[in-house]
């Protein structure tokens, strides 16, 4: 218990040798927001059952247990939040709830994460931590990859930036969706980073792993990854690309001089913050706020 | 129970029977006349993904497909139907070629699963496939997926992103492999069929789900023993779909499309305060380290993973 | 001469080993176009000398012995012909003339083809052949290049198909700019085709250059040439193509239904149709006709 | 002329000064803060390529520069400061999000060339250097480029392409390097100075023919000798470009580019018929085939290339 509690103290970092320990989503924000700016959304997302999935236990149980082990309700937290100051839409996953795998609820949470941040336009911030998608929800969770690349599609053509944080482990379905799409991807050292799992990928060749395959700095140095930070850093890392990283002026000079098409920027949009809003309620309707159908850039005038 | 288990491992195998017709073979029964394109542009040309223009009654489209071998070389040259990035930033060159100069996009997916190697994670694979489901998502033209055999997890999903997507009678579509899954649940791959039923593969099941928008009953003993008879019943769906799409406004064709993506996968909502505190760190703490993560997602991380993450042991190292 | 004569019959191609020579421009369009359908435009432009260049003889003695030599004014030729009935903008390099090299005069022809190829909305397809930027005009062949692709990103934008042809050779600053650029790649075999020369690359390395080191078949194996087409065999090829790469309908099911500008379609504009025609004779004049300017894909408002 | 050539060649060894500052020491100057962006998201991460964000004068912008090493180990790690296409895709990405997220983009231009090595080639050099320059020509975002020192053919045009480029005053711009103009032109390097001369490289010089907006003085003996006092001068001249092109409308301001390089380079037109049919084959022809294309143009293309397009010799073969 004694190395535990020197962890603690140390977000999870070994004081000794720096290595860097899973770090629960509470923790997380509590590390890298603003003190008592985070106001969480959507609390009450919970998985179902849509297989009827068992295999040694009911995937239920298996729910239930991931709860009560880490007071979670499934593998990500979402919401508000400032760092630094600068407002941000914020999505923290957490490894300790099933691996972190993403099912449907992950899915949702970091798809309104996206529609939250493009309906009002803030930065968007993902934490990602996980072994990938939710086996137990099938081709499901598989479909959330889809979802969340198109989320993220439309904030990319409202010109709202997206700053992806990559921590152990990031691997399958999250790392191949929303993990790997940031506009900055910024990772913790030594983090397990990969699509396909290592014993698959050595079973395909006859010889040894490159070194430091599916680390960190193997993806930095294979382009993936803008910049390497260590824990201790993050807070000020982000602080520091948040005053780069803001949505595109709403007010475009052309607009103001002649209101041409050429300006790609959507006008902000109550009606369409409203239905995201609305959607919560009602998840099946599309929180679109009419401006996202088109290619980027968009065209705003049903803004 | 037993029978519904070998059910859904006949499926499977069918799937994967290697006389099943790929894009191509089904391309030169669907199409009056197909016109390849190669490389994406950056590194190489991938010829486990074919795409290029094809003209189907008449309908001009262009096509993307992945492709498994028909003998061992092809099956080499091709590394086995199993794309590599190239591949796939092929495909993305050839839809952005499609949404440019109005023509649908068809595509044909039958893949075990992206290529695992060292090389196509090097070159960025989890990044291809993102931006290829990305790209679908927004392209402006009408897009018609088909799942003619294995729709192997990220790999497959990476071109069938489409406004109908149809599936073969004895096509297969999973998050990953029955293999696969049976061994990290039930740690051993002989329960492949039990993890196949269970992941409800199938293409009806995978109907019920609302995946798959249309399944086209193959011939006789299936697709593999009458590849002509395949692409026969199988001309009209995709003629349909795309007589279909080729009327809606391209804006609503696109909001349509999102809104399919955006409605999979249910869960419910509980009324209840923010997520609790979670309990004193320490020994739960160390529970959940403790927790293997092979055991709940796909696919798996380093076999040391966990174990490497549990303070003790790494005390000792 | 009893060879040459073969040669000539058979379009420069070797009947015996199918080795391709080098094609003049008029008996290239010749080959390529529906007889008698090719309409040149620009004949008369013309290289002047900007940098009053001297090498071992001034650069107009060059141009002026080039001209005698091939009956061209300078290394393309441009105009508007039908192939398989398809109406295209054509513009053919000819590597006789200074070995084809782009100076203003080529860089004016490509950009113009590309610009009414826009306007008139009918694909573009230019033949390349050519060692590369002309020297003697420094840097600003060097700027001939960013005129070139300035024009194809228009022409992109604008939902117009560009075919590029590449013969041998296609090399330097002509490889680097329109020549790669196609929405579709053809190419003769074994052409040279690269943007270094080999003596320079091979200088930078100790061993031996790949096998066929910047040959059709290096670019097509490494993903840069869509299609490997015999000289015999390029018209129906081209034919073949066009039948799919045609411009994007103008009229649109979204316009049509509500004029959204999510559409992306230009109108086609009589306007900039005109002022393609002015900046003929004016060539200081852009030809932009007005929605150009916003980013692909373009806003038709001011058209 | 003999003064005028050793001028001319002085600005070369200028321009190529080992102490010469680069983007990275140049920004470190200019500068408040830098944050360096890694990576093309396909291949790698080209380190004779940087890229990323800075603050200049309070003026929040996008940077991308060309970087040699100041010592063999850092020359060797950035190849010479010689571009492969991932440092040029590098380029692109963040000029796409400058774009998006409405940040100016200012580079910092100083290569001797692209790398011209077989993975180079391999990787599609050709490629990345069009697209760079097609995407500068089209970016909703002001853009200030700065030749540094060498501008080096399409390697430097590729982060070159602005609303105002700007010339250190011993900086040169060239369509290729004097001792390449002058063993193909001269067929000896030993002409480079007069190659030099001939092609009007020099800062002055590339204004007075348009290709350059403005030229910044250096201090004293030149920017190797006075890194921060080169510094001092560049940034209002960098400021003052970015203050009046962010007051343009961005239609405006994308339009004007075009037209900037849409006029470059002076043509006359003579009133004649369309170009006289060629002489009769054969012996015209031959002479063409015999005129030795590294005469004409950059780069050479294979040595044996004129002489295998000549038949007899072909013949014999
Ligand atoms: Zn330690
Ligand atoms: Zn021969």
């Amino acid at each position: 218990m004694l190395f535990n509690k020197q962890l603690d103290k140390n977000d999870r970092v070994c004081p000794n040798c720096g290595h860097h320990f899973r770090l629960a989503a509470t923790l997380r924000i509590e590390q890298l927001v603003d003190h008592g700016s985070f106001v969480e959304r959507d609390a009450g997302l919970q998985s179902v059952d849509p297989l009827g999935f068992v295999d040694q236990r009911p995937y239920p149980e298996r729910v239930s247990q991931a709860q009560a082990a880490t007071g979670l309700r499934d593998a990500a937290i979402r919401g508000t939040a400032t760092i630094g100051g600068h407002r941000v839409a914020l999505c923290v996953m957490d490894f300790g709830f099933m691996g972190g795998s993403m099912g449907a609820v992950v899915g949702e949470k970091v798809t309104r994460s996206a529609e939250d941040a493009r309906a009002e336009r803030i930065p968007l911030i993902v934490v990602s931590a996980s072994g990938g998608a939710r086996m137990q929800e099938g081709t499901l969770a598989l479909m959330q990859l889809a979802k969340t690349c198109a989320a993220l599609e439309r904030l990319k053509a409202a010109g709202v930036p997206y700053l992806s944080v990559m921590t152990d482990p990031t691997t399958g379905g999250v790392f191949a969706s929303y993990a790997v799409l940031g506009d900055v991807n910024v990772a913790e050292p030594n983090a397990l980073i990969g699509f396909a799992g290592a014993r698959v990928s050595a079973g395909t060749i006859a010889q040894e792993l490159p070194e430091g395959f599916q680390r960190t700095e193997f993806l930095f140095q294979h382009g993936f990854v803008d910049r390497i930070v260590t824990r201790a850093a993050l807070r000020a890392e982000l602080i520091g690309l948040l005053a780069y990283l803001q949505p595109r002026p709403l007010a475009d000079a052309t607009t103001e001089t002649n209101g041409t098409e050429g300006d790609s920027r959507p006008r902000l949009d109550p009606i369409g913050f409203l239905a995201a809003v609305a959607e919560r309620l009602v998840p099946d309707l599309s929180t679109d706020d009419g401006t996202g159908s088109g290619p980027e850039p968009e065209g705003p005038a049903r803004g | 129970m037993a029978d519904a288990k070998a059910e859904a491992w006949r499926h499977v195998q069918l799937a994967r029977n290697l006389g099943r017709p790929r894009a191509l073979e089904l391309l030169a029964d669907l199409a009056d006349e197909i016109v390849e394109l190669h490389g994406d542009r950056l590194y190489g040309d991938d010829q486990a993904i074919v795409a290029g223009f094809a003209r189907i009654d008449g309908h001009r489209v262009a096509f993307v497909g992945q492709q498994k071998g028909a003998d061992t070389e092809e099956n080499i040259r091709r590394n086995f139907g199993m794309p590599h990035p190239e591949g796939y930033r092929k495909a993305m060159r050839v839809m952005e070629l499609a949404e440019r100069v109005g023509l649908p996009l068809v595509t044909f997916v039958d893949v075990p699963g992206a290529h695992p190697g060292p090389e196509s994670e090097e070159r960025g694979i989890a990044d291809a496939i993102a931006r290829s489901v990305g790209l679908m998502s927004r392209l402006r033209t009408p897009i018609v997926s088909v799942i003619t055999g294995e729709g192997g997890s990220g790999g497959a999903l990476a071109i069938a992103v489409g406004d109908v997507v149809i599936a073969l009678e004895n096509a297969v579509y999973s998050v990953i492999s029955p293999e696969g899954c049976a061994s990290i649940l039930w740690r051993t791959s002989d329960e492949a069929p039990t993890a196949a039923l269970a992941m409800k593969m199938s293409a009806q099941d995978q109907l019920a789900l609302g995946v798959v928008d249309v399944v086209v009953p193959e011939p006789g003993d299936g697709a593999h023993a009458d590849r002509s008879g395949t692409a026969k019943r199988l001309r009209p769906a995709i003629v349909e779909a795309l007589d279909r799409l080729s009327t809606l406004p391209v804006d609503d064709l696109v909001e349509a499309r999102y809104r399919r993506y955006r409605a999979l996968g249910p869960y419910t909502e509980v009324a209840l305060p923010a997520a609790v505190p979670p309990p004193p760190r320490g020994l739960g703490d160390r529970l959940r380290d403790l927790l293997d993560p092979t055991r709940w997602s796909v696919p798996m991380p380093l076999p040391g993973a966990s174990r490497r993450d549990e303070p003790p042991a790494h005390e000792d190292a």
